[in-house]
């Protein structure tokens, strides 16, 4: 019992960390509707300007996210600017996807040329210690991360609720014409939203520095898994991203334990299918934005 | 009229030459260097230029983006293996391969139909992951991470040879299979079929076309050549494992090939490939063990810079230069004269639909209210009706496009029994032909190939629906415009196209759907003789219109609905005088006016 | 107020009008009539940037507005109200109103705009929590237009007031539009439902496949027998 | 017509200006980009050091030698650059490979092409177990390493802890690529012939961000004694998670792999202490037992300015230096007086600077190639076994 308490912890706090990867992502899937195959080389630049001011400063890599979260705004603004844009109008919406597999292996391969493909090491600075709940052990580190997680998912959904350009956000993502109408500059918003989704993970690697060794390559693990919960959770939808990325934790924890570690990640692929092809609306899905799906 | 279609036929006469030159210097150029490695760079474009090619028949002509075609590159890869080391030859193991494919590529593809665009992409993605797993656990089967190997039997008989030119010519060969099975495919009724399903899946089913099928039959074909390409690179690298079979940067590339060439194109692929792979080995080489990471990060840029600059590829560029210079389309002639009405009044025929007790809901909104009538043979029924009285509702159930919740519809076939269709498949096939309100051309064909997709319907091969197609043009006075794009043509071209598309499949049942809308007023004139002659040969005609003028001169019986119920029904005359039409339809102030 | 000269536009290479003009004057409703697909629509999306003309001008109060983006046309007080009502379905009715005082010259009277629009459409007060898409056609039309209002418009261009409501609702819809006009909103309507709208004019327009070919009084147009026969079916 | 003539010309002209100047040409085939890089590149200047050290005692045969690289990204870049240095370089052999895969692929095309090829680092039993005529290894392969680990733990582990060996609960856990397996296989098959009981053997992808759930069931099977087979990222995630999860066995053995490198135990910090690695000869051994060891560090500091990172390049450099001078003791450079000369190589254990020795036995596999085992002692990599080898004591137990 003790050790299945153990799993679903681990599970939830694995699922936090996809969450606050996956909030991002699902803010420029559904709103822009680019599938960002980018993202996760976004984690690495995030992981990487943390590790660089971290050490370079002395100072924690949690403060490093107040630089760190603003820079990969820009990258995101820059990315949506300069790449997705001019395609938007593109016939064929493949060559979106293209462009940001290009980014990827770009950004990738820059990290190999700067930093070698050796780990560079974020200073822990006391986020690796314990706290323990009853019988069950949790990192600090991971707890703020799920903490962080949470409260990204609550002041996201304020913003998008209760301010003027959130709900501007909102309204051109359900439906962009009209929001033109009402005299929203949609390309701003897009370029605000990229920016954004970009800034969330910025947050995210600030924190998960510390608890992962920073490499060239981390990030193509997270943006599968992060494409997953983002899926399962109902495109577009913030809190569904946060609940699908704890659903998938948990899957992920749970498989790797009674089924067997090298088939965890056939179990959470099996699942997104089984999720895009019974109810591509995802398990929380809300009704918006399946312009993608035909009925 | 002669120059305009000389030039492209010369253009075209010209490409070919161009395209057997590059094909020619695939085998020619490694024979006169005879060097190993130019051999290797040439056998390596044939195999990316072939799988480019076999995905492009998925991922260009249906356009359903497939990043994980790797799958079937590795199960050939695979079955190929170890079938040799039970002793099988390749050249038996690739048709195994081929046919594990196939099934595979059924049961991936079956569950994604209903998923577009970057929904397929992810979905073929994590189907391409699950195999990579399920390879690397099934050691038994697969040798798992560690690979397999094939023993170094030399010969024609395993596909393993000492010297370089023979498998470059199954290379080569393999690569000439697959732009003939491409080729083939785009120039047969398939291959229209699978495009107008990509661009408008709706139209296309109105067609008769059964969209599911033709897109599963374009990835078993293309599964299956991949497959068979895989097992021959299997045997030229001898050694196969997991993470090189069903990886993710593989198929991408593959489809990157397809992309930077012209996606949708026969020879797009083969021209990215033949561009990409030599830059890529010597960019590798020039650049590789100049610093790592600085190669990958160039080829990043440039595909980034490709897609931001040449987003339709080379093909795009090279029709960019050859195509005749672009033909505005302006005013469309209209439909030549019908044959004018004979004067005998009509016989009614006998009954050819019969519409029974029809429910629709959606939501809480009952959009359709026990609608019934009949329809005659050689009979124009008009529709009309406030806007969202649920007419194109009704018409949607009539044609299949939608369940009733209650109600049929049942039709009487060519042999005169009752049937009662379900699918719009089952509509086209048993004569009922529609159009829809909102215009629905297949953008990327010319205005001929639209047609031509409706004229399949009778004629399976390529030359009769093409003259079929020609022939219900020039009736629809779409003569002229042949060869141009439909996009290019206003909106009374295009209505005149979607009607013609639907003559085309030579139906027994018309359903027009507003299609007089927004053609002027000669237009509408002659649009009502074409429409008087189609019924006098015996086609039955049910007819939403808003156009008054016509559908008083046009119908024989007029329907009216409003709110989703017939609120009346009749001879035009006497229903345009109904006060509860006039208040309905055309608002209570109007007996004032 | 309003000044279209000689406008060509249309999507990609399809052209859909041709040397269109028309002019409205402050204080008029105008309407425009034509059968579906005759351009009325493409040619409200021009005016509003929506779509960027090809060749002609479009000035509005003596400015030049031919190539403004959409957004930058309704901070000029051009607001457009569109075919088929177009609300933001998973926002409430505040929010899809609150989205209608976005431009900057509006956002500032916001709370009194609502205020104002809530008078004239009471109905809407109750519903101010609801979802738009929970509504019904009417209510949504309703809703459309008191959100077109938020903008606080000089010109205020209505797509299809009517398109897909009960005859009743319709009347209601055109005594609303009738009101917006007495606020001293310049309106300028785009209707299939000919004899309706050019009963709530003061001048009209006829558009028959993206041309120009009657312009007159609203009167006068609803005498002609161009129009008698090919729109009102006399 | 004329396109064809001009690409024979740059093809000649690329020809002739490869071969311009080297006396004598043999190629180096190793991953110099893509994610093997970095110890692709580590392996290849051990060659590089071999050859400079050969060139200026006066070359062999009184010929100088020239290295071809050849980049080794992908299997079929294997295959391809091999082709190239064998056709266009005209390479006598092939020198390379560090990685497994591609050391396969590209080996098959010299066997065809009758080069003879020299595998100086790649560990996969696959490479030599194809029986080909014109492959030789010089370095110890993946059941060397797995033998090792076992027989340390029979021979130092178990008495060190005073307990009988099959009385330890042993979990192999290992990354899913090929090295991995294959050193995982060799663990389970022949600890289970030491009579050991092996409670598991499990694999994970290299890339995983969670080893929680891999932890708990090794604690969860009472598991005392771990084995792990790893890359950099896995090794540092593994040892966290372990520590973090209250997990803590009586001994962690790495397999090579991250294990070796600095940059892990800075990683995890003190939790490294006292862990054991069974990798290639690193540097921190028995001087006497590896001659050469101190003069090939000056030169690798000399000419790269850092200490190696690994010690892939020493073993590369050790293989490197003695097919060169056996093939300078040889007939000449035909494949078949190579392949006589590789043949007739009898260094003995002791007497190179990785203190194996070097004789081509059954499938042309170095049959004295060995490995060393080593433990992590105050942020240190130190020789601890075989006893010979060793610059210090096991520590085991309290």
């Amino acid at each position: 019992m003790d050790t299945f308490l153990q799993i679903v912890a681990n599970g939830l706090m694995l699922g936090g960390l996809f969450a606050i990867v996956a909030v991002g992502l699902t803010l420029i899937f559904g709103i822009v509707k680019v599938i960002n195959f980018a993202h996760g080389e976004f984690l690495m630049v995030g992981m990487y300007l943390s590790f660089l001011l971290s050490t370079g400063l002395d100072v924690h890599p949690y403060l490093t996210a107040a630089a760190v979260a603003p820079a990969l705004f820009v990258l995101g603004a820059l990315t949506q600017r300069l790449l997705i844009q001019p395609l938007m109008s593109a016939r064929d919406e493949h060559v979106q996807i293209f462009a940001t597999v290009g980014l990827s292996t770009a950004l990738m391969n820059l990290a190999l040329l700067i930093f070698g493909a050796d780990i560079a090491n974020t200073p822990a600075h006391g986020v690796r210690s314990q706290v323990m709940l009853g019988e069950v052990r949790i990192l600090t580190g991971q707890l703020w991360v799920l903490a962080a997680a949470v409260a990204l998912v609550i002041g996201l959904q304020l913003f998008m609720k209760k301010t003027r350009t959130g709900r501007a956000i909102r309204a051109t993502a359900q439906n962009r014409a009209a929001a033109r109408l009402m005299g929203i500059n949609d390309k701003f918003i897009y370029i605000l939203t990229f920016g954004i989704g970009a800034a969330c993970v910025g947050l995210g690697s600030s924190l998960i520095a510390p608890l992962y060794p920073t490499s060239p390559t981390i990030g193509t693990y997270f943006v599968l898994i992060a494409f997953v919960c983002v899926v399962l959770g109902g495109l577009g939808s913030i809190p569904g991203a946060f609940f699908g990325a704890l659903v998938i934790g948990l899957v992920d924890a749970l498989s790797g334990f009674y089924i067997g570690s090298d088939l965890r990640e056939a179990v959470v692929f099996t699942i997104f299918l089984l999720i895009l092809i019974l109810k591509p609306s995802g398990l929380f899905g809300t009704r918006m934005n399946l312009s993608h799906v035909s009925p | 009229m002669t120059r305009a279609s000389d030039t492209p036929m010369t253009a075209h006469r010209l490409g070919l030459i161009a395209v057997a030159v590059l094909l020619a210097g695939l085998v020619a150029v490694p024979v006169a260097v005879g060097d190993q490695f130019v051999y290797h760079i040439f056998i390596t474009i044939c195999i990316f230029a072939a799988l480019s090619t076999a995905w492009n028949i998925v991922g260009g002509y249906a356009g359903q983006l497939s990043l994980g075609h790797a799958i079937f590159y590795g199960i050939g890869g695979y079955a190929g293996v170890i079938l040799v080391n039970l002793g099988i030859s390749p050249w038996i193991g690739m048709f195994a391969g081929a046919a594990v494919a196939v099934v595979a590529a059924i049961v991936v593809s079956w569950p994604c139909f209903r998923l577009h665009g970057p929904f397929f992409a992810l979905a073929t993605i994590a189907f391409l992951e699950v195999f990579r797993v399920l390879a690397l656990h099934f050691r038994e089967l697969t040798g798992g991470a560690t690979g397999l190997m094939i023993p170094l039997k030399i010969g024609w008989e395993w596909m393993v040879f000492r010297e370089r030119l023979p498998a470059l010519l199954i290379a080569f060969g393999m690569l000439l299979v697959c732009l003939a099975v491409a080729w083939a495919i785009r120039s047969h009724r398939l291959g229209f079929y699978l495009v107008a399903t990509r661009e408008r899946e709706s139209a296309a089913k109105a067609a008769g076309v059964g969209t599911v099928k033709v897109r599963l039959m374009a990835v078993a074909v293309s599964a299956a050549l991949s497959a068979m390409v895989g097992t021959f690179h299997a045997m030229y690298l001898t050694f196969i494992e997991p993470e090189s079979m069903f990886s993710l940067q593989f198929s991408i590339q593959i489809a990157m090939f397809a992309l930077i060439g012209g996606i949708g194109t026969v020879w797009g692929p083969l021209l990215g490939a033949m561009l990409l792979v030599p830059i890529t080995e010597f960019a590798r080489g020039a650049l590789g063990s100049e610093a790592i990471g600085l190669h990958g990060f160039v080829y990043g840029v440039v595909l980034m810079l490709v897609v931001l600059f040449l987003p339709n590829g080379i093909m795009g560029l090279v029709h960019r230069f050859t195509a005749a210079p672009g033909k505005t389309v302006g005013e469309q002639a209209a439909p030549v004269a019908a044959a004018p009405r004979s004067a005998e009044p009509r016989e009614a025929g006998r009954e050819v639909m019969r519409v029974e007790g029809l429910q629709k809901h959606f939501g809480g909104l009952h959009v359709t209210n026990d609608v019934g009538f009949t329809l005659r043979e050689g009979e124009i029924l008009g529709v009309i009706g406030p806007n969202g009285a649920g007419k194109t509702t009704v018409f949607n159930m009539l044609s299949g496009f939608l369940k009733p919740d209650e109600g049929k519809v049942s039709v009487l076939s060519p042999s005169g029994e009752w049937q009662q269709p379900v699918t719009p498949g089952d509509f086209a096939s048993i004569g009922v032909g529609r159009t829809f309100q909102i215009v629905q051309p297949f953008a990327a064909m010319t205005v001929e190939e639209n047609i031509m997709v409706g004229a399949f319907h009778r004629h399976p091969h390529v030359g009769d629906a093409r003259e079929a197609a020609r022939e219900t043009a020039h009736r629809m006075g779409l003569g002229p415009y042949l060869n141009a794009e439909a996009s290019s043509l206003t909106i009374g071209g295009l209505k005149r196209l979607e009607v013609a598309r639907v003559m085309a499949m030579e139906p027994r049942i018309l359903l027009l759907d507003e299609v007089m809308a927004g053609i002027n007023q000669t237009d509408v004139r002659r649009a009502v003789d074409l429409m008087l002659s189609i019924r006098d040969t015996g086609v039955s005609i049910i007819a939403i219109e808003h156009v008054m003028q016509a559908v008083m001169s046009l119908s024989d019986r007029v329907i009216v609905i409003n709110s989703g119920q017939i609120i009346a029904q009749g001879d035009p005359h006497d229903v345009v005088r109904d006060a509860h039409v006039i208040e309905a339809y055309l608002g209570k102030d109007f007996t004032h006016a | 107020m309003l000044e279209v000269k000689n406008v060509d536009a249309g999507y990609g290479s399809t052209v859909i009008l041709q040397d269109v003009s028309l002019h409205v004057e402050p204080g008029e409703v105008v309407t425009i009539v034509g059968a579906n697909g005759a351009g009325k629509t493409t040619l409200l999306r021009t005016i509003s940037g929506l779509v960027t003309p090809r060749t002609g001008s479009i000035t509005f109060e003596g400015r030049d507005i031919t190539r403004l983006a959409a957004h930058e046309t309704v901070d000029r007080g051009v607001t457009l109200i569109p075919e088929g009502r177009q609300l933001f379905p998973d926002m409430t009715v505040r929010d899809n109103l609150l989205m209608g005082a976005y431009s900057r010259h509006a956002r500032d009277y916001q709370d009194d705009t609502l205020h104002q629009v809530l008078e004239l459409f009471p109905r809407l007060r109750e519903r101010l929590d609801q979802h738009a898409s929970s509504l019904s056609g009417g209510e949504q039309q309703m809703v459309a237009i008191a959100r077109g209002m938020m903008a606080r418009p000089k010109l205020l261009m209505f797509d299809e007031p009517s398109l897909g409501l009960a005859p009743i609702i319709v009347a209601q819809v055109f005594e609303v539009i009738a009101q917006v006009a007495a606020t001293g909103t310049t309106v300028l309507i785009v209707e299939q439902n000919v004899f309706h709208t050019l009963k709530a004019a003061d001048r009209g327009y006829v558009l028959e496949n993206g041309r120009m070919v009657l312009s007159d009084d609203a009167e006068a147009l609803l005498q002609n027998d161009h129009v008698r026969q090919a729109y009102l079916g006399i | 017509m004329k396109l064809k003539s001009l690409l024979t010309a740059t093809a000649a002209a690329a020809l002739l200006a490869g071969a311009a100047h080297a006396d004598v040409k043999f190629g180096a085939l190793y991953p110099f980009s893509g994610g093997l890089a970095l110890l692709g590149e580590e392996s290849f200047r051990g060659v590089e050091i071999a050859v400079d050290e050969i060139n200026a005692a006066g070359g062999i045969k009184g010929e100088q030698i020239e290295l071809v690289r050849g980049d080794a990204v992908d299997n079929n870049q294997a295959i391809g650059e091999a082709r190239r240095l064998i056709s266009r370089e005209g390479v006598k052999a092939i020198l390379g490979t560090y990685s497994s895969s591609r050391s396969i692929a590209a080996s098959q095309v010299a066997e065809l092409s009758g080069i003879p090829y020299f595998e100086l680092g790649a560990v996969a039993d696959e490479v030599t177990g194809r029986d080909l005529q014109y492959l030789f290894r010089t370095n110890p392969t993946a059941e060397t390493m797995g033998i090792m680990t076992i027989d340390m733990i029979v021979d130092e582990i178990a008495p060190g802890l005073g307990v009988a060996p099959e009385d330890l609960v042993i979990g192999v856990i290992h990354e899913d690529s090929a090295y991995g397996t294959s050193v995982a296989g060799h663990q389970e098959r022949y600890g289970a012939e030491k009579g050991l009981n092996i409670a598991t053997v499990q694999g994970y992808p290299t890339s995983t961000v969670d080893m929680s759930s891999l932890v708990l069931d090794l604690k969860d099977r009472g598991v005392n004694i771990v084995l792990q087979t790893s890359y950099q990222n896995d090794s540092v995630l593994f040892l966290n998670q372990s520590a973090e999860a209250g997990f803590e066995p009586d001994a962690i053995i790495g397999g090579g792999g991250g294990y070796s490198l600095t940059a892990t135990a800075e990683a995890v910090g003190d939790k490294m202490d006292g862990v054991l690695d069974v990798d290639f000869t690193q540097y921190a051994v028995n001087t006497e037992f590896t001659p050469g060891l101190e003069d090939f560090l000056a030169a690798y500091q000399a000419k790269y300015g850092e200490d190696p990172r690994s010690g892939h390049s020493l073993n590369n450099y050790v293989g490197a230096m003695a097919v060169l001078e056996g093939i300078g003791a040889g007939e000449g450079f035909e494949p078949d007086q190579i392949v006589a000369a590789a043949k007739a190589i009898d260094i003995p254990s002791g007497a190179t600077a990785a203190g194996y020795g070097v004789h081509f036995g059954e499938h042309n596999q170095n049959d004295r190639a060995m490995m060393m085992g080593m433990q992590w002692q105050d942020g240190k990599l130190v020789t601890v076994y075989p006893r010979d080898a060793a610059v210090a004591e096991f520590q085991i137990g309290d």
